[in-house]
């Protein structure tokens, strides 16, 4: 197979992806170089990390890694894998621990992923040149937060996590910061295979409002009685900043009220007044309304049904999706409750509303298997001519949240950093 | 064999009718037929099980955690009127359910009309030309005796599987 | 519980009997005893399972379809004489199948002599050192008292797979 | 790896073929695109589309397609994939429909694939330069039948279907024309998956009519009650034109006689003098003869057991088999129902004749796995001498069809496809 | 149906629930309560099954040959000293086993105080995120009376698998 | 993916070796051209084909073989994948026969591979140039036994097995002549498989006496009732010749002892004064101690427990093992037992030590999915400078057997074939 580069398969001025990029293993293996071997991944929230000692185990791309908070309270994210003879030295997914053991012979590592002591040490020992300073489990380039979210990456030059999010933050305070409290993932992580490519997924999640309404009809119906409302007509927009992706319109509620539990929208008009006052008007009545995020490449979330999850490569064809569920500390538990059976019963995996993403997903997936069918353009152009300037929205912006504005930034980004050697080569965009 | 053996009870004969009969319907897709089969007041539970060390005093699962069905009866119904609204497309052409049920044991619950039912329950699901998907699960049912029939009143479906091996759950299990 | 339950009757509790033998049976090639336990107008059907929307009148199987099996008393003897064949290459060293039943329930029929039985099946299949096969279907049987003893009138299975996910079929479900 | 031209892979002139080419996905992956992506492909026969609105999808290659008889009654064949994001639009294998609605974002599409409508439309018609009549369904290149055949192939400069079947035509008019009512396919369709190279499948039906006597002497009993008699020694041939073949005896009955139904071979032989009238009295025997049938690339059949199948290629290893039964549309509905029965007890995968072949093929396949059995040439050495004129067969005649003579030809088609860069390349032969 | 009607025996109902209670104290790893469940002169087996041809007198299985479980008291409880040491390091966290137990048949065994029991066990496999195992087996156990109480004397696993499909087997079958 | 070439992965020097070549296919498909179609590989004991007709079957990397007892009571191997269309002619693992018949067409091959008959054979003797003898099963390139052990290569160029095992012999006849009376397995073979690369397995058994007593902590408290002893400190070695590898102490009954059976640690004891004399002292106290080896490059054993077992590779990241029990004819039946159940209770897949093996193996295997874990380097480094000359020990000779000195040699002979493009390029070492 003679591939053309990437930036021959992505065309942002027509609007069209080649759809190899679903599909061939070649361009999968790029992928897990240049953008989850480099860019800044999701790994954890501070909450799920409570205290010294605490850990969980997680894969940036298909690199397995274990993400542990220290006895001196600093979050660290280093391999899942032995340098003795690469066995994997945590097989729980969460947890608390004083350290870690490898099963096979016994090496052992502190929270902080350094080697701590060996089985039959004596014969290291006597081994002239063994310093087990060199033989920890290898820590990521980077690690750091944004208010609660931490984030690592395996590239050492990555630009700082603040810069890799730019302005995008502005739009992440809206879910991260609109309480003094802080926030918090309640009720641990639902984990599930869908046999898709996981941009399909991470770029559902980016800019695709137009699904809402007709592949969620029937969740609509079962949860609210109704069809989602036309979403044309309405203020609504998209917006991405270095290939994050929000699109949102301002009905402070759309999302929120697909759990059919009036508790929950009902919170949400009530804080509209502090809301707006903490991030004014406009961010205030996003909190909540028919919106989709995606911080590039593999984390997206629902503003107002406040699932959050990650899209684990699996492989050119298949998707690991994690999946929590985000609140505000403060939030009184039975609200909390509340959104822990709301995403349960909307986004999990026998959720009413994910349930028919999946199938969708599988077969924009699968059809590439065909060789003519894999020779066609997919269609993004919807909204080319969107974009405005617009007095407070941060990033680039564009009017309409029907739009593949995003969807055209998310594969911007991604051709810019398969084509690129190094981060000295991507700029902000 | 000696004497003083019991022969079935009548209390497990009719727990296997019952789960039996559960089966049938949802194979079917007689989702009213199965809600009938539900007290008001039935939680229907199947927790996600989490791979965490034996030492880990939070276990596996528990409640509070999330979970694929944490439900009540209205929980249960809105389910169903996704599953039975003309514009669930990726209910058509129809998912093939077959539930197996198997490993009924009945105890003595805690109220007395009440029983104890543990059961094992496989899903297989064939979906369009595929067919390769099978659920293993370890069930604790509460089955009430209202008005003279069983009802389902309280389930727990233990999955053996931490990564769900599926998109989705259009069943229930 | 209360007074007035039923045990398990005495038809559930017969036709799980012949259901589990002619299970070991069959796992056991002990073909000519199987014949045995059917009619001679036995009807055994195994209709191809199609891909259809719901709307579709013609639904996903019907008689005078294409089908696995839909084989009167002739037919299944005829399959016999190939299994048993010597010369039925395919077949030596021998297939290891384990036919798993479940989900046993009996209803009247419309005759007097016969019950109405449902059960699940899954068969497993191992076939020299591969063992990766399993097909699952939902049975619905017509069981008939001949001179004291239940004999198979007729069957219906429907399988969960549209694609047949197996080169061949070869022993009876 | 590097693999030789596919013309150092097949040596007819020996009488050998290398086994690389039942196992290697390179080779395979040039299958798609020079084999299966350019040749005729049977697609449906038309009385499975009897009235406007009926379809079925079914595999070109691994390329999943839509054929669908219109309001105007035409039967077109499209991809079955939207031109959006790729979803999948029509997921039953049969039926009737008014178009076809694709789940993800509502697009939806006529009979003839054309795009009809979108939801949230309004969004599009602002969108500057969409054209509706850009994003159909793509179109197969060509569509034609022959005789109730429906064929298509996705390159627009394939011969037309009657240059492709050339003289084959004469030999199928044997069964698709014998009766003035023409034919039809009854009872639907069985598939299943056989863990073979889908060439494997295809030349035993081309010329094997040496395996039938050995690999099926236990169904032959079952059936007949007695093994198949030795063929050596009949009048026997083999016939080929541009790689489609047909090996048969003139034994009149032999085929049909397996099913073990009187009234099935009576009917035959009744009809005799009829069909002499009709075809001549050589190609009337010919009708239920012992004889076997490939149209290149993928379609086979056997004349008197009537089962008409596909090899739908499913990577290097696996191939699904879809398989019909035809008839005469003025059979009388007991022979019909025999015929259907008659198919279903020999050659569907519960047939006591299908099943013996699967388990060879599966491991002539298999076998390749290990490198230094791979390196070995196979043997299709039988009858490299037995080219003869005929007086009255067409196309090339060899005698006996114990021969590996249309195996050769078969495979001789196959490295002409793919070395050609294109269509004129490839000559008749 | 007639009378003369055999109900359930209440050999059967004693094996059924004989056999569901150990499936489940084997899912829960409550190894001190099976050991309970079975004589001190057990002999559990699960000999290797190999491929052999029809005529092949040596058959596919055979006592003397290698065997995954040729196993006497003592030997298992030494297998449970392994699962539940706490440097049993790759049982943490632990496998989730179901066991699957069908076709349950009774028959009189040789002794007086004993059962022969059929059965059918699917032993599905979930560890860590994975969850793709199941093996399948059929099996004759002996049953015998002790005390008033079933136990088991002799199990027979018949695995339809010739490769084991699997790195290892830690559980019982 | 550009590969370096494999001297650069192993770097013997330093003590490292590149995670990828328990990952990459591109390499696994060289190993087995120049690995297992190119080394003497164990096929079968002597003991398994007692009688002219007795046969079994196994595989040579990936290509079946038939192992059979000739008529002439000599042992010949031929692959097992007919000439004519490539199907496996025997199905069976082992048992007698008179030849094998071909379930495809007929073919018929004698016990020493060579066509016999055919079905039609007639048609075959019309046709110009068919030759029999030029269509027998292909034989392997050669083919001898060292005391019992039979071992065949692919390759025609390779040196004598005397040479190929070299000094080794020494060792092996630790086992395999102990005893005027030779050696046996007993009770058949169990086979499983282990989603590991067979590499994995191999060098743990030659040279992984440091995982004894960590993994196996479990296994030695349930058969023994406590922990394996410390190993530093012991009088204790490794040895490697040609890449063939043993790690041993001289404790003369630690491995016998796991099967907590007195009577075989016994009879170990008591014939230690008759071993010496045939062995010398030094020898004989290895019989039963702690201690593994790997026959490079996929046959290990366990002195003492007696565990025989190939690690058949089946795609780089899966590997089948056979197990087999080796013990001296002679010995009583009551003692063969004891060995048929001691290996059953220990090293099956079900035995108490196997089954901690197999879960670490799987895991060092998979974690190299990942690609920043898999450019890591892992640790091969213990023991670098353990190197001694001993007086009586044949071949290279490192002190101590917690050393990583056999798995370097064992790598270190890999790179040598792999690089090597004929084993006139590869010297003893
Ligand atoms: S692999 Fe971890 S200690 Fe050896
Ligand atoms: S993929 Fe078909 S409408 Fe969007
Ligand atoms: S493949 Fe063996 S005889 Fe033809
Ligand atoms: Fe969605
Ligand atoms: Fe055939
Ligand atoms: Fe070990």
């Amino acid at each position: 197979m003679s591939l053309p580069p990437p930036a021959a398969l992505v065309d942002v001025e027509r609007g069209t992806v080649d759809r190899r990029i679903f599909w061939e293993r070649e361009l999968y293996e790029r992928e897990l170089e240049r953008i989850f071997a480099r860019c800044w991944l999701f790994v954890a929230h501070e909450s799920q990390l409570p205290e010294p000692g605490s850990f969980l185990t997680t894969t940036m791309g298909e690199d397995n890694v274990i993400v542990a908070r220290g006895r001196d309270g600093v979050i660290r994210a280093f391999l899942n894998s032995c340098p003795h003879r690469g066995n994997r030295v945590c097989h729980a997914e969460r947890g608390t621990a004083r350290g870690f053991v490898c099963n096979y012979h016994g090496w052992s590592f502190g929270l902080d992923g350094a080697l701590r002591g060996m089985h039959e040490s004596g014969a290291y020992e006597r081994t002239p040149g063994f310093d087990p300073a060199e033989h920890g489990l290898l820590q990521v380039a980077q690690i750091d937060a944004y208010k609660g979210f931490v984030f690592a990456t395996f590239d050492a030059e990555a630009p700082p996590l603040a810069d890799y999010l730019g302005d995008f933050r502005w739009y992440l305070d809206i879910l991260l910061d609109n309480d003094d409290g802080g926030t918090e993932f309640v009720g641990g992580c639902i984990r599930s295979v869908i046999a898709c490519n996981w941009k399909v997924a991470a770029e559902n999640f980016a800019g695709d409002a137009l699904h809402a309404g007709w592949t969620h009809d029937s969740g609509a119906r079962a949860m609210g009685g109704a069809s989602v409302p036309t979403l044309d007509g309405q203020e609504s927009y998209q917006v991405n900043v270095n290939g994050h992706c929000w699109e949102f319109n301002l009905d402070l509620v759309g999302n929120a009220a697909t759990f059919g539990d009036k508790r929950v929208t009902k919170n949400l008009r009530v804080r509209e007044q502090e809301l707006a006052e903490r991030l004014g008007p406009l961010r205030a009545r996003m909190i909540g309304a028919i919106s989709s995020a995606t911080v590039f490449p593999n984390m997206s979330f629902l503003p107002g049904q406040q699932t959050f999850r990650t899209w684990q490569p699996k492989g050119p064809h298949h998707t690991q999706l994690d999946t929590w569920v985000l609140v505000n500390r403060s939030l009184s538990d039975e609200l909390k409750e509340a959104y822990r059976k709301g995403v349960m019963m909307t986004f999990s995996p026998s959720g009413v509303f994910e349930m028919d993403d999946g199938e969708n997903w599988e077969y924009s997936t699968r059809s590439n298997a065909g060789v003519v069918t894999r020779a066609q353009k997919l269609h993004y152009g919807l909204g080319l001519d969107s974009r405005i300037e617009h007095p407070e929205l941060k990033g680039n912006v564009f009017r309409s949240q029907l739009n593949d504005a995003n969807a055209r930034a998310f594969y911007a980004r991604w051709t810019q950093l398969l084509e690129a050697d190094s981060w000295a080569q991507v700029n902000d965009r | 064999m000696g004497a003083g053996e019991r022969p079935v009870s009548a209390e497990l004969a009719a727990a296997e009718r019952f789960l039996f009969l559960e089966a049938r319907l949802l194979d079917a897709e007689r989702y009213d037929e199965w809600l009938a089969l539900l007290t008001d007041d039935v939680h229907y539970w199947v927790p996600g099980v989490e791979n965490r060390n034996r030492t880990d005093a939070e276990g596996p699962f528990a409640p509070g955690r999330m979970a694929h069905f944490d439900d009540g009866w209205t929980d249960l119904q809105r389910r169903i009127v996704r599953f039975t609204s003309e514009t669930a497309w990726s209910e058509n052409p129809p998912t093939r359910h077959v539930h197996v049920v198997s490993n009924v044991e009945v105890e003595p619950a805690e109220r007395e009309d009440e029983l104890l039912v543990h059961s094992l329950t496989v899903v297989h699901r064939g979906r369009y030309e595929a067919s390769d998907e099978a659920l293993y699960g370890r069930r604790e049912d509460v089955l009430r005796r209202v008005e003279g029939e069983l009802r389902l009143a309280r389930r727990r479906v233990i999955l053996a599987h931490n990564v769900l091996p599926s998109k989705n759950l259009n069943t229930f299990l």
